[in-house]
């Protein structure tokens, strides 16, 4: 896959049709790759990197990049192309500037699920069939991929792409039943007690470092208004619950009918907040209260909050524990 | 022991000025009483309150927070309390979701013909939020003292 | 900072009964910012504008809050006052201290806190508040009536009359309404055709004024000045252009059993009509529902007959798209079909009319050529009893009624009794009254009439039951007067029954975007300073749509409305709200979540330029706002999600700032 | 030496606890080590590391500095500052421990920051010498002996039992408070322990990173260097380097508006934000390459210019395993450094 | 009767029936409707009026109180919702009450029923006697 890859980026550089391409690059320990823009061929050969930690979504890069100049070919990964389309529906990037292969993907693995098992001094990891091979300087050891799978890939909404020029592997299905409501669907059978609970226990660990906001592919604010003094409610580290409170709840607020629940915001939080979570419940409410939508399947479909219907529901009416 | 104050609750009011507004200019002049404990913002449309208002009063130290505007299809700007009662419809249920009391936040459509139901409402949503007490889940303690 | 007045009205008592107006002009003095404070019976006086206009003066203010009653009152008054001083009215706020605190608070202390707050809230306000200019829009000098009765014909005629275009949207096939339908009208006893017919003459003949016939209107977009309606002209299949009205068709259609709705149902008319004989346009109507050519596609009788070849079967709906600077409601009424009052037996008994039935079976043109004759087997009543308030002065609970007194029910009465007295003095006429309302030039006098000349029984109570018996109607009622319980053997019973707005007002109100009351009248802006207005600008109320009128006031109020329609359409620019929506292109991403929720298409999008960091340039997708066609709802501001859109008037700033201080411990 | 038997770890921490608060790490809900207060009942974190570094103890992510409190016109100032608690923080680590040299070098010096001194002269760091060091660690790179870290006490895990050492006096007052269950421990235990420590640390694979071609003196080599846009390039400008980081000591004052007064406080800055360095002019660093070099510059050049050549990083390799997108220290100096290819 | 006591009967009055006199327009439909006009003294538009005036002990001694069927044609048909039946019924009851235990027992029912009353007549009857 890696190599077909990086086959296919040199030829399209080769032929002109992009000068650059987005991609991953190698990092020490196999699992830390850095997003890089590849310009030449030895480039691409010397540290082109693509395989079960190559989790970064890409998409958003695009937004400076198609300022940039010059046609980019990308790697997007199917929940990549949600956020992609999302992005061309807000006018962030220019379709013409860009050259989508779209990359076949089956789970992405989190290293912090091999070390929390006890593997450490990771040095190297190597894809075997369905297994891993992590050397350590302790030795190497042996995990299933299953096992090591990011929690965002155990309930992959579509493994189908939703937007590319090629493809390279095969694009998959929407799944349907992805369970990805299950744990909002707990949460919402909870007490309020026992939700306020929770996500006091979550949130209060948030260090502001706004990895969540500055990965975020729907964050896309020339300037965000917790940065701007003139907005009137800027903030930096927040000094207490409200602030954690608040912060979290605007910026889902704000990309409320927006998320392709790519699932980044937790990936990245050092904190492990479940920060998708928060998506999720209004992509869950939406879907119930307005009809299934998910961002970033149709560029052209109205959004929730930019449409109405005549009986909605009534505020009143959404909250408390439903059955 | 301390002595205990009677908690008079906070109630912050967004009022769209042409209907709920209006609907509040007329309980005041049917002498329709509500707790002085309510009071109104007056904002051009419902579509006008940003979610950010509403936690900001809840920082600032509201204990409830209502938002009045035209019955859906008498918008004076056709549309806007439709998309209000999306955002709204949102906001409460991600306030619900996150353990915050569902009832400090209210939604309610009232006309400017509506006085009496302008001042029904006040009065039921204040002694909803007397009930529930004061404000703890959204506070911010550096707005107490 | 801003040096800021406050100044505090007693509104006489009104204010300063409750409210402790020196202690809130003394605690607002010490708000930072605040440069002069006080207080003064009546703000709104010439000598209260002059105190403020002092103040701005002396003191420099930059800034004034005005603690009084509701900006909706005098909010204008006061930013004129500033204005003449110098000082951008944009920057006077107003306090609502009456209707929010004097008239709705009890205790001193509590309404001086609450006072107090307020004031804050305003001062608070102030002090992000910028100067706004406002702009200019040009104004359509053409203005449109919807609905063709006395109201919108006397509205039309008298905005043509100052030289403005007018078109009459009309839903039935002529212009008329129901002062058509009337025999005589109160308290003149003249004929209502003699008086209506010239003046539907004088609109079709009128050149500023066209009427849209047998048409719906569609859609309403703009705003003041500028609006844009899409008028469906049902098919009628019928071409306008070259029937002459020469009723042939009508007299040859086979299809001869279609209820006259124009005589309430009482008799027939053919398939293909015209409503009545000074109809305008007097032009044929094919009614599809009992057309046979148009069910089965075989007859075609009128279309042989026609000499001028202006049969169309084949005719469509057509919409037609127009301009206009004002827009006048005056949809109308209908009276209550009283089918849910089982015990008055409406539903059951032929001879239970309504008063709008007996015009018809009074009037010359009606289905018994004026000869008074009860409806069951066409013979002359010699017992007729009036049962007044039916579905009128209902409790609000009340499914049945209507809460509002319908007005004009006692006058008709007292002509439909003097008239049946007069005419057939064998008649015994009976009127059942709650109450007798005459208000009036010359209205007490007609009914004392009805009692004294012409010995109509009037009697105080209701009627409980109405059954037929063997062709007579067995009327039981109470005298409450009396305390007896009365029997009467009636041949026909008149229910005086409620007026309720024409079913489309509620469907044209959303368009107009209007508001309504409960009952589904039209709200005026204001119910005694701006009666003929709708609070939305540009729209204006004409006839019994605002509330129940007689003839005198409908036209009254009409013409009323016309000289507001005047006043607007000689205008050559309007000056625009300032308080619009304003895209800051810094911050602005150029996402069009805000063109989506803009219901007015004010917002554009533009590629421009904008320096980038280390002297780069980039360029950017931004919004822009067209200042004179935001009408400054705000929906943008909240859809955008990186704050670049923000209102005037009503800033993020603002708003908050109105929270801080309303918050405040 | 003392040595403290494991099986009376609980009462030593007891002990402590009675007159002092007494801090150490916990694994969190996620199984993170986080620093908590102990009481009884809290069990010690087995991880290398705490998520988030010991500088939080004297310079705390947001701080209260004084109060003004408004009342119509007149205007209050209030000093809010309140005298510190005693406190230990247990299980610190070398690298930790180092950075705490670091901050101590901008803060304790003139002009004095009173509140971080304050809590300095009231914590207590005990620190504990690492048996398992990750792939991540490069402390060696820059002096530190993960064997032996520097700290008021060191304790070492070993075969028999936890071997503790006071390095001054606060330490010998520490240890002194329980005295009652430590016996004297033998040196060698220590040793042996520490050659396992420093066996492993030669295999680390960062071990052998140098820093030549870094270091003081090197701003006009490095400054306009190519490379770092291409480094730059993927940063998504957040601050979860500097956050996690033990030596970030930057910081923004806010003033937050109560309504009746204003809270003067600081907070932590990143110098990756964009609003960092914004100033009444504008930004004198607007695109986020130049930030990005600030934070490493800082580091690697900058610092070591003004403190005879230390280094600003102490090779925690927190920032390694949380940045988003893997770009960090490392990356840098392998990529700028000169022996590195 | 002392004026309070007078105002506690017919706050009692008010509460148990939840009338509200005041709703009254005076236009007699209850009474146009009563079909038991014939036996009663006073007739329902005159018994809300008397609450009205708080005339309940004339109201309380007049047989008419229990000459009402309870057929609630007056309730049916009040355009004002003043329900006079309700308000009937109540000062029944106050009256019934105030007689204490002497009034039927359930025992004693089916010695006296007649085979030819209607049911409907059985259930109106204890609805009026049996509380």
């Amino acid at each position: 896959m890696q190599e077909l890859m990086k086959k296919r980026a040199i030829e399209l550089l080769a032929d002109g049709t992009c000068d650059r391409v987005l991609g991953w690059e190698k990092g020490d320990f196999a699992y830390d790759q850095t997003p890089a823009l590849f310009h030449t061929a030895e480039e691409l050969r010397a540290s082109f990197v693509y395989n079960g930690f190559s989790a970064a979504n890409l998409s958003k890069y695009l937004v400076k990049e198609c300022r940039a100049g010059g046609k980019i070919a990308v790697f997007l990964k199917p929940c990549d192309t949600y956020s992609f389309n999302q992005l061309l529906a807000e006018h962030r990037i220019k379709r013409e500037m860009i050259y989508v292969i779209g990359v076949a993907c089956d789970g992405k693995a989190d290293v912090e699920k091999l070390k929390d098992a006890g593997i450490d001094g990771i040095t190297d990891i190597r894809e075997e069939g369905e297994c891993y091979v992590v050397s350590t300087i302790y030795g190497d050891k042996t995990v299933k991929k299953a096992e090591a799978l990011a929690e965002r890939c155990l309930n992959c909404k579509s493994r189908k792409h939703m937007a590319y020029d090629e493809l390279i592997g095969e694009s998959g299905e929407v799944v349907p039943n992805s369970g990805r409501f299950d744990m909002v669907e707990q949460l919402e059978a909870m007490t309020p007690d026992e939700r306020y609970e929770f996500w006091r226990g979550e949130l209060s660990r948030c260090i502001r470092c706004n990895a969540c906001r500055n990965v975020c592919p729907a964050c896309t604010c020339e300037q965000c208004i917790f940065d701007n003094p003139k907005s009137g409610v800027a903030q930096k580290a927040a000094v207490n619950s409200f602030e954690e409170n608040m912060f979290h709840i605007i910026r889902a607020f704000h990309v409320a009918g927006r998320c392709t629940d790519c699932g980044e915001c937790s990936r990245v939080c050092p904190e492990h907040i479940p920060l998708h979570l928060l998506n999720r419940k209004f992509i869950k409410d939406v879907n119930s209260f307005y009809g299934e939508y998910q961002a970033g399947e149709d560029p052209a479909a109205r959004p929730p909050l930019g449409r109405y219907e005549k009986n909605d529901i009534e505020p009143g009416e959404a909250g408390g524990n439903r059955a | 022991m301390q002595d205990v104050k009677e908690f008079r609750p906070k109630i912050v009011a967004f009022c769209c000025n042409w209907c709920s507004y209006a609907g509040a200019d007329l309980a005041g002049s049917s002498r329709l009483s509500y707790p002085a404990d309510v009071k109104i913002i007056r904002v051009p449309c419902s579509c006008r309150v940003n979610p950010l208002f509403i936690l900001r009063a809840f920082q600032r130290g509201a204990d409830g927070v209502i938002m009045a505007g035209c019955h859906p299809g008498d918008c004076h700007y056709t549309s806007g309390n439709y998309f209000a009662r999306r955002r709204m419809t949102l906001l409460f249920s991600m306030l619900d979701y996150l353990g915050i009391e569902r009832e400090r936040t209210r939604v309610e459509w009232i006309s400017a013909a509506e006085g009496a139901k302008f001042s029904k409402t006040m009065n039921e949503f204040a002694a909803t939020i007397a009930a529930l007490g004061e404000n703890k889940r959204l506070e911010d303690l550096r707005c107490k003292n | 900072m801003q040096r800021i007045g406050v100044f505090i009205c007693h509104c006489g008592t009104n204010i300063a009964a409750t409210v402790d107006v020196k202690a809130v002009a003394e605690a607002l003095g010490r708000e930072p910012g605040v440069v002069f404070s006080t207080d003064y019976q009546y703000m709104c006086s010439e000598s209260g504008q002059t105190l403020m206009r002092d103040a701005i003066r002396e003191h420099k203010l930059t800034g004034v809050v005005v603690c009084s009653c509701s900006p909706r009152m005098h909010e204008a008054t006061f930013r004129k006052a500033a204005e003449k001083e110098g000082l951008n009215p944009y920057m006077v706020e107003i306090a609502n201290i009456r209707e929010q605190v004097s008239w709705i608070h009890k205790d001193i202390a509590e309404a001086t806190e609450k006072a107090i707050i307020l004031g804050r809230a305003a001062i608070a306000k102030v002090h992000l508040n910028k100067p706004l200019t406002a702009g200019e829009s040009p104004v359509t000098k053409r203005a449109l009536v919807i609905g063709g009765g006395i109201a919108g014909i006397q509205t039309a005629l008298d905005i043509a009359e100052a030289g403005f275009e007018v078109d009459i949207v009309e839903k039935e096939p002529t212009i008329g309404g129901k002062m058509a339908q009337i025999d005589k009208t109160f308290p003149t006893l003249d004929c209502a055709a003699c008086i209506l017919t010239p003046k539907m003459v004088d609109v079709a003949q009128n050149e500023k004024i066209r009427i849209f016939s047998y048409s719906e209107v569609e859609s309403v977009k703009g705003f003041v000045g500028n609006f844009k309606v899409a008028i469906r002209k049902k098919a009628r299949y019928v071409d306008e252009e070259k029937c002459t009205g020469c009723g042939i068709c009508t007299e040859k259609c086979p299809q001869k059993k279609v209820p006259n709705a124009f005589n309430m149902g009482l008799d027939t008319r053919r398939a293909i009509y015209i409503p009545f004989a000074q109809a305008v346009p007097k032009v044929a109507t094919i009614d599809a529902n009992y057309c046979t050519m148009m069910k089965t596609g075989k007859c075609g009788i009128c279309q042989k007959f026609c000499g001028v070849g202006a049969i169309d079967y084949t005719q469509k709906d057509q919409i037609v798209e127009r301009e206009y600077g004002a827009i006048v409601a005056a949809t109308g009424f209908n009276p209550m079909k009283p089918t849910q009052y089982d015990e008055l037996g409406y539903a059951t008994c032929e001879d239970v009319v309504t008063s709008l039935e007996l015009e018809r079976l009074m009037n010359a043109a009606g289905p018994t050529a004026g000869t008074l004759l009860r409806p069951s087997d066409k013979k002359h009543p010699h017992t007729v009893v009036f049962v007044q308030c039916v579905g009128s002065r209902c409790d609000a609970e009340n499914e049945k009624g209507k809460p509002y007194c319908s007005k004009i029910c006692c006058m008709y009465t007292a002509k439909h009794a003097m008239l049946i007295r007069e005419k057939y003095p064998d008649t015994e006429v009976y009127v059942f009254y709650i109450d007798v309302r005459t208000p009036g030039k010359n209205f007490d006098e007609f009914y004392r009439r009805a009692v004294e000349q012409y010995g109509v029984h009037y009697i105080k109570g209701q009627v409980g039951k109405v059954v037929e018996e063997n062709g007579t109607l067995k009327v039981q009622a109470s005298d409450l007067l009396s305390g007896e319980q009365l029997h009467i053997d009636a041949d026909l019973v008149v229910l005086a029954t409620a007026v309720e707005p024409d079913k489309s007002a509620r469907s044209i109100a959303t368009m107009l975007t209007a508001s309504m009351d409960t009952n589904d009248f039209f709200t005026e802006a204001h119910a005694k300073l701006r009666p003929v207005e709708s609070p939305t600008a540009g729209i204006f109320l004409s006839g019994v749509c605002q509330g129940p009128k007689d003839i005198p006031e409908t036209v009254s109020q009409a013409s009323a409305a016309a000289a507001k329609v005047i006043g607007l359409l000689a205008k050559d620019k309007l000056t625009c709200n300032p308080c619009v929506a304003e895209s800051d292109e810094m911050l602005c991403n150029g996402c069009s979540s805000c063109e989506k929720v803009c219901p007015y298409g004010a917002i554009t999008y533009a590629d421009k330029e904008f320096r980038g960091p280390n002297r780069t340039t980039l360029i950017r997708r931004v919004a822009s706002v067209n200042a004179a066609v935001c009408q400054g709802c705000g929906a943008c501001t909240v859809a955008c999600p990186s704050g670049a859109m923000d209102l005037k008037g009503f800033s993020n700033r603002q708003i908050m700032a109105e929270v801080d201080a309303i918050c405040k411990m | 030496m003392k040595r403290l038997s494991f099986a009376r770890l609980n009462e030593f921490f007891a002990a402590i606890a009675a007159s002092n608060a007494l801090y150490l790490p916990v694994d969190n809900s996620k199984g993170k080590a986080e620093y908590k207060k102990w009481q009884e009942g809290t069990e010690m974190s087995r991880q290398l590391n705490t998520l988030r570094s010991a500088k939080d103890f004297f310079f705390p992510q947001t701080e209260n500095l004084m109060e003004f409190k408004m009342d119509g016109k007149s205007v209050e100032v209030i000093d809010t500052r309140r005298e510190a608690e005693d406190f230990v923080i247990f299980g610190v680590r070398a690298c930790d421990a180092a950075s705490f040299k670091i901050l101590d070098s901008v803060y304790l010096v003139d002009p004095v920051d009173s509140y971080y001194k304050t809590r300095r002269e009231h914590g207590v760091v005990v620190t504990l010498a690492c048996a398992r060091p990750a792939e991540t660690c490069f402390c060696k790179v820059f002096g530190i002996d993960a064997a032996d870290p520097a700290g008021d006490v060191t304790a070492w895990e070993t075969d028999e039992g936890l071997m503790l050492r006071a390095n001054t006096e606060k330490g010998e007052k520490l240890l002194s408070l329980t005295a009652a269950l430590l016996e004297e421990g033998d040196e060698r235990a220590v040793e042996a322990a520490q050659e396992k420590t420093r066996e492993i640390i030669e295999k680390l694979p960062l071990s052998s990173l140098s820093t030549e071609g870094l270091g003081a003196g090197k701003t006009a080599e490095l400054f306009d260097r190519p490379e770092w846009k291409a480094l730059s390039e993927a940063c998504l400008g957040c601050g979860t380097c500097t956050f996690v980081c033990p030596t970030c000591q930057c910081y923004d004052v806010r003033d937050f508006d109560t309504g009746n007064g204003i809270k003067r406080f600081r907070c932590w800055d990143s110098c990756m934000y964009s609003d960092f360095t914004l100033m009444a002019h504008g930004n004198s660093r607007n695109s986020q390459v130049e930030r990005f070099r600030q934070r490493f510059m800082h580091k690697l050049v900058y610092y070591p210019d003004r403190s005879g050549g230390t280094f600003g990083c102490v090779g925690c390799g927190r920032c390694l395993s949380r940045c988003p997108i893997s770009m960090n220290i490392v990356k840098v100096m392998k990529t700028l450094g000169g022996k590195n290819k | 009767m002392s004026h309070d006591k007078k105002q506690a009967v017919l706050d009692e009055i008010l509460r148990a029936s939840g009338v509200d006199v005041r709703k009254c327009m005076r236009c007699g439909k209850c009474t146009a409707t009563c079909p038991a006009f014939d036996e009663m003294e006073y007739h329902p538009h005159q018994f809300v009026y008397m609450v009205e005036k708080g005339e309940i002990d004339k109201l309380a001694a007049s047989p008419s109180i229990f000459k009402c069927l309870s057929c609630f044609a007056c309730m049916e048909r009040c355009p004002r919702q003043v329900e006079p039946a309700k308000l009937i019924e109540a000062v029944r009851l106050s009256v019934i009450r105030a007689k204490g235990a002497n009034h039927l027992t359930p025992e004693q029912i089916p010695a006296l029923l007649d085979e030819d009353l209607p049911q409907q007549a059985i259930t109106s009857a204890f609805r009026k006697y049996s509380k």
